[in-house]
């Protein structure tokens, strides 16, 4: 590990340890915050006790499925706007705006359109994640080098196996941005949305916890989103930085 | 200048040895006539003997690039006609090679993998393959690289990659547009070096497109001065260099005669061109 | 000098009935005669945060779900319930299509039910329901749908057979949907809210509680004694069209929706029951521990 | 006014594309664009409206100024010391694609339920994206600036006034751009879960109540506000592009 | 080599025309002594004559740029003393004027602006920027581009905007790093007369940085050629040039020997640097 890196876990851990010792001595009211350590057995008891397999199912499959949709949509949608300059300069401007508009309030929409339970749960977070594709995808075919179609034409190599084997290659690494990015709305949206709207998943039940000052529970949970967040964010970004060391200096 | 290289000079205009030949080509972008059209380049006649190594300089924006395009069948010209090997070019002909002035390797691919790329889809097989991939690496000083990603290299490293490339799948034409642009003089001189071998090694055509008056005259057998755009060829020099030549030429008494002459043909284009912006 | 004006929680403050006799209290001067001055209302979506919500505010009494209380209790939050508020469960119901086949809770076998939310007061309902009608509660599915309209929409859609619904929705919707079941019919009355505040407060300021207390029961009586201006009342507050308003004050007349505020130990064990049914609570409840009638106005103290 | 008329033909899109899926979908609820905006109307005629939009407003208000300072104020300090900048960044991302709202919470638990908690959970959700702009602007910003200003024998003061400021302004504008919309986005969710006021509270009370034509209708006056807010830092952000 | 060129050497050694001097200036970049410390630089010894200009050429990463930043006083040297005008160097010294080889021109400034910078901050009173502002803004060359921005000119005129910038300041040494790296080779040596005619007007003394041959040899008084890393003099050329001279002399046939003694030099040491990649 790098030396930023070993500073980076000193500094995480400092922070849990002044937080154990702060709700500890009682400087802050377990009825506020827990101490760390019974967060780290709580979130045990919750899986060893299999009480919220349910909830953590449902919302991964939900995460799972809006991170495939606004990815394969947005990569498409992507791709057929950089095709149509006309129709990509009127779109950039409210792509660029997007993310000011409330997406949780069309909620109500959804349940007429998809019906009630984890399909408008996943039309939202589709919706919250698909512009950050959206916008990669504009940005990787932007970006492929203009002398790497030129060389692909020299090759005389035909528009589909220039598409799979110059420009997809190619555009990756921005692509993989965008990858990113979708995962972590999809994770927001789902999440959220379950908080506030919905009757099941991990938001679902934190909110729940939190109704019955289920302190404990609460922070067990809240925990395992933290803990899922950072391993999915550190594998993703694992291989972003394999991609991103290939693009140019 | 030496009777040999006269000797040469007269070949040039034997049709059996004519490999390339554009006659009144001209290129304007945009519909012509309009106000928005860009005349870019030409009338333009040019004839290049089989194995000759020509260059070509000129001011920034001339049209060189334009030049390259319609020899290499990536554009039309307007006007007149563009010749390769006896039949009229449309689209890339077959046997033609180009190496471009931006760096064009694959960066998902390895240094190896990059040299490969065009005898894989050739469908030629593995040995052969490996065979050649390898000669042209070691020729090309990128051995102990052959594992390497493209970021790993240097700039100069990576014009190599694309030299290897192009190498591999034997052009008879090869087409080089500024390729050592983004290197410092001495590195480019040394570069050229490798160029010369390259091309005494394969006997094939070369056309350099560069903007170093030196590089173009310790290279070339001819060297094509282009006016500021739209360019044409206002003077064609003869540097008569033997054959087995190498960048020590620089210190020889005719190799500042041609840089002088180069220098005052162009001095006035740039002149031109700089004072546009 | 008049003190600072005080405001207390509220749970589904403008959805539900829960609150009308606050709002008559306001509207009538009743809080000020009684020696209180409470200019608004903190409202919410009910359940916990109601409780939170007066936990967290200056005046901290309010009116919340009995459940919530109970909770809050249990997981160590120092509060007490200083009076009960609503005994009653007619504003709750059970909906299905007007061309649905099904006509009683029997016929729901098999079949699946929206409800709001797991462990909620929909479900509990439904549970108790099942129960005292004598259905096997395990072979009627629970859909939670997040929300009582998000329940009509899956009902509409076709996805549950019935769903449960709250006044004044059902009011407002009356013409679509056909009842099923009407709870305030089938179940005897039970606690529903209560009035909660901290230990503290109450040492600190047993006379404004006190006050609150008489200025809500005295909104109680107002109402039943002019249920007509009651409603126009409320319907102002709530932001009902006065129609509408009316018959959702004049469904609670009979079974006599709002307690002025003493305890009745049968109506809270049976609330108890339910919680049990749905898992809310599994240990026995310590009334004595909780409850404290000393706030309650002498008039109604002794009243059983 | 080319650039005014592409993202005009866009939203006509959208609107027809809405008219469709009304009349597609018929009674279940989903109510016409007209008479979304006719219900705008009338709320935009009730003082109750302009009460909650107030409360919107001020917490929206005081989560942009803090989050903003905060998040300029941070960025710069963690982007004037490399170590500090790489020890924080994957922190940061991490804190950035939370949900965050699990954790809100936590923030009741400790600001209560008034205005303050839901500034707070606004500047959660925005100052993080400004302070990683602004930390990485100043992590990028050419070496050769800070130089120049070194051979023209500027102070450290005058450095960072008149040659480090302008030259990451552009990032921090497009990081104010991402944060203002966050805020907003923070601000709403708090109102959504709980709170007593705001438009986010009106919007959740009338889905409570299945009164749909009200729920799009704030929903259409804050997309509508969002747009324009971000059109002029948009704006703002192209004049300081040269 | 002229009789005038080698009085003019002799000079040089006289105490109290010495404008700069290097003794035993090393630089090591890292704890020295430890595996990962960088030898860069040196030991350097150099005197500068006031009004001398004088060119540096070396391969990449030989330390010519670390050699800049000690006179700059950017940068303290490991070892040795480095003196300007008598006083040892200690933080940036007052008269000095640097031109860095990456474009350093504020884009969020219009090109009067970015002249007019450093004279702001110096306090110096309206009416005399003004004035100054203009002289250099015309001198050279872009007196139609006052109110453009950068992002507007081409990398050459924005590399003259940073001259301009440091010009206005009126430094008595000017220190250039590879100012025209950027640009191509027959627009490099026009802005080589440019540069020439700056350096005759002001009579300051140049240290230039350059990767090119022809360049150095053009521009300067002396050109001293540097090692590969950890980069020393390894050859000082004197080139006897008159003080006024233009790009014409590439012409001059002592210009091609002094061209080919100093790719001579270097071509070893570009070797070297070639085969590390
Ligand atoms: N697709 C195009 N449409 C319009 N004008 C073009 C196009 N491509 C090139 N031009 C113009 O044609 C002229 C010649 O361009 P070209 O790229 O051939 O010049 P060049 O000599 O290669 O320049 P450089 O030395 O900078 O590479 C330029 O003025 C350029 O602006
Ligand atoms: N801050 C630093 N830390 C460690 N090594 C350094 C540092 N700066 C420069 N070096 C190393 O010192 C050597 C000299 O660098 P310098 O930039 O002076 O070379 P240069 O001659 O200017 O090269 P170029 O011609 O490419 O500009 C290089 O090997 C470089 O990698
Ligand atoms: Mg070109
Ligand atoms: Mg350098």
């Amino acid at each position: 590990m790098t030396r930023e890196g070993w500073i980076r876990l000193v500094v995480v851990a400092a922070a849990v340890a002044a937080l154990e010792i702060a709700c500890r001595t009682g400087w802050i009211p377990t009825t506020v915050v827990i101490p760390p350590s019974a967060m780290a057995t709580s979130l045990y008891d919750i899986l060893v006790s299999g009480t919220h397999w349910g909830d953590i199912l449902v919302s991964l499959r939900s995460v799972a499925a809006a991170g495939v949709l606004a990815i394969g949509l947005g990569f498409l949608v992507g791709a057929v706007i950089h095709a149509l300059p006309p129709v990509r300069s009127a779109a950039e401007p409210l792509l660029a705006s997007y993310y000011a508009v409330p997406t949780f309030m069309f909620y109500p929409v959804f349940i007429i359109l998809f019906g009630v339970g984890s399909a408008a749960i996943v039309a939202i977070a589709v919706l919250l994640a698909i512009v950050a594709m959206i916008s990669a995808t504009l940005i990787g075919l932007d970006r492929i080098p203009r002398v790497l179609g030129k060389t692909a034409l020299i090759m005389r190599m035909g528009p589909v196996e220039r598409a799979f084997r110059i420009s997809l290659p190619a555009a990756m690494p921005y692509l993989f941005t965008g990858v990113k990015l979708a995962v972590a709305y999809a994770f927001i949206g789902v999440i959220a949305s379950e908080f506030i709207l919905s009757g099941a998943g991990m938001g679902y039940a934190i909110a729940y916890a939190y109704n019955n000052f289920n302190n404990r529970e609460m922070y067990g949970l809240m925990l395992l989103i933290v803990v899922l967040v950072t391993i999915v964010n550190t594998a993703l970004d694992a291989v972003d930085r394999r991609l991103q060391a290939r693009l140019r200096r | 200048m030496t009777v040999a290289a006269l000797a040469e000079v007269a070949d040039v205009s034997a049709v059996e040895d004519r490999h390339v030949r554009l006659a009144g080509v001209t290129r304007v972008f945009g519909r012509p006539g309009t106000p928005k059209s860009v005349h870019a380049l030409g009338p333009i006649d040019l004839d290049l003997r089989r194995g000759e190594f020509f260059s070509v300089v000129g001011p920034s924006g001339c049209g060189k690039s334009t030049l390259l395009d319609v020899l290499a069948g990536l554009s039309k010209p307007t006007e007149g006609t563009a010749e390769f090997e006896g039949r009229p070019i449309d689209g890339v002909p077959a046997g033609v090679g180009v190496v471009f002035q931006e760096d064009a390797s694959f960066p998902w691919l390895t240094v190896a993998d990059n040299v490969a790329f065009g005898l894989r889809r050739a469908g030629v097989d593995a040995a052969e393959i490996a065979r050649r991939v390898d000669y042209a690496v070691g020729f090309m000083g990128l051995k102990a690289f052959a594992g390497a990603y493209p970021a790993q290299l240097s700039g100069g490293m990576r014009q190599r990659v694309c030299i290897a490339r192009t190498l591999v799948m034997q052009p008879r034409l090869i087409l080089l547009d500024e390729p050592f642009g983004a290197l410092d003089q001495q590195t480019r001189l040394l570069m050229g070096d490798e160029l010369l071998r390259l091309w005494r090694e394969t006997s094939a055509t070369v056309l350099l497109i560069t903007h170093a008056l030196d590089e173009a005259a310790m290279l070339s057998d001819r060297v094509g001065v282009m006016s500021a755009r739209p360019g044409v060829f206002i003077d064609v020099v003869e540097t008569g260099w033997e054959v087995e030549r190498d960048s020590r030429i620089v210190s020889h008494h005719r190799f500042g005669d041609i840089t002088g002459r180069l220098w005052e043909k162009l001095r006035t284009e740039s002149l031109k061109h700089l004072r546009d912006g | 000098a008049p003190a600072a004006a005080d405001e207390i929680s509220v749970t589904q403050w403008g959805t539900s009935m829960y609150g009308a006799p606050y709002a008559v209290a306001m509207a009538e001067g009743l809080f000020k005669k009684a020696g209180v001055d409470i200019t608004s209302i903190i409202g919410s979506g009910g359940g916990g945060t109601t409780v939170r919500n007066l936990l967290a505010s200056d005046t901290p009494y309010g009116d919340v779900a009995i459940a919530a209380a109970l909770a809050a209790q249990r997981q160590g939050l120092d509060v007490i319930i200083v009076n009960t508020g609503t005994r009653s469960v007619a504003e709750a119901s059970l909906v299905t299509m007007p061309d649905s086949p099904i006509k009683s809770l029997k016929d729901l076998e098999g079949k699946k039910v929206a409800i709001t939310s797991p462990k909620g007061v929909s479900e509990m309902l439904l549970l108790m329901a099942l129960k005292q009608e004598g259905v096997d509660a395990s072979k009627v599915e629970r859909v939670a749908s997040g929300g009582y309209v998000n329940g009509l929409t899956m009902l509409e859609q076709g996805a549950v057979a019935a769903a449960a619904l709250i006044e004044p929705l059902s009011i407002m919707r009356a013409s679509k949907y056909r009842t099923v079941a009407n709870y305030g019919k089938i179940l005897p009355p039970m606690t529903t809210s209560v009035g909660i505040t901290t230990r503290a407060f109450a040492q600190k300021n047993p006379a404004k509680l006190k006050a609150i207390i008489a200025g809500r029961a005295a909104g109680v009586e107002a109402l039943y004694a002019d249920p007509a201006k009651a409603a126009e009342i409320v319907g102002k507050a709530f932001k009902l069209e006065p129609a509408i308003a009316k018959v959702a004050v004049d469904n609670m007349l009979a079974p006599a929706m709002w307690s002025t505020g003493e305890f009745n130990r049968a109506e809270l064990d049976r609330t108890v029951e339910g919680l049990r049914l749905i898992g809310q609570i599994d240990g026995p409840v310590d009334w004595s521990k909780l409850l404290d009638p000393s706030f309650l106005p002498a008039s109604i103290k002794d009243r059983k | 006014m080319k650039s005014v008329l592409g993202p005009a033909a866009v939203l006509a899109v959208l609107l027809l594309a809405w008219e469709v899926l009304h009349l597609a979908v018929a009674n279940t609820g989903l109510p016409s664009p007209l008479a979304t905006l006719m219900q705008l109307v009338v709320l935009l005629g009730e003082a109750e409206f302009w009460a909650h939009a107030s409360q919107t407003a001020q917490a929206f208000a005081a989560a942009v100024v803090l989050s903003t300072v905060g998040g300029i104020a941070l960025g710069i300090l963690l982007g004037m010391n490399r170590t500090a900048g790489t020890v924080s960044e994957p922190i940061l991302v991490n804190l950035y694609s939370l949900p965050k709202v699990t954790l809100y919470p936590v923030v009741l638990l400790i600001f209560g339920l008034g205005i303050s908690a839901r500034i707070a959970f606004g500047i959660m959700h925005g100052m993080i994206p400004l302070t990683l702009f602004t930390m990485n602007a100043i992590l990028q910003m050419k070496p050769v600036y800070r130089r120049s200003a070194a051979v023209m024998g500027l102070t450290p003061w005058q450095t960072s006034v008149s040659v480090v400021l302008p030259a990451i302004l552009p990032e921090v504008i497009t990081g104010a751009r991402l944060g203002v919309s966050l805020c907003l986005l923070g601000v709403l969710i708090g109102e959504m879960f709980a709170s007593r006021n705001g438009l986010g509270y009106m919007v959740m009370h009338a889905m409570e109540r299945g009164d749909m034509p009200t729920v799009l209708a704030v929903a259409l006056l804050l997309a509508i506000v969002a747009l324009l807010v971000n059109a002029a830092l948009l704006a703002l952000d192209r004049a300081w592009r040269h």
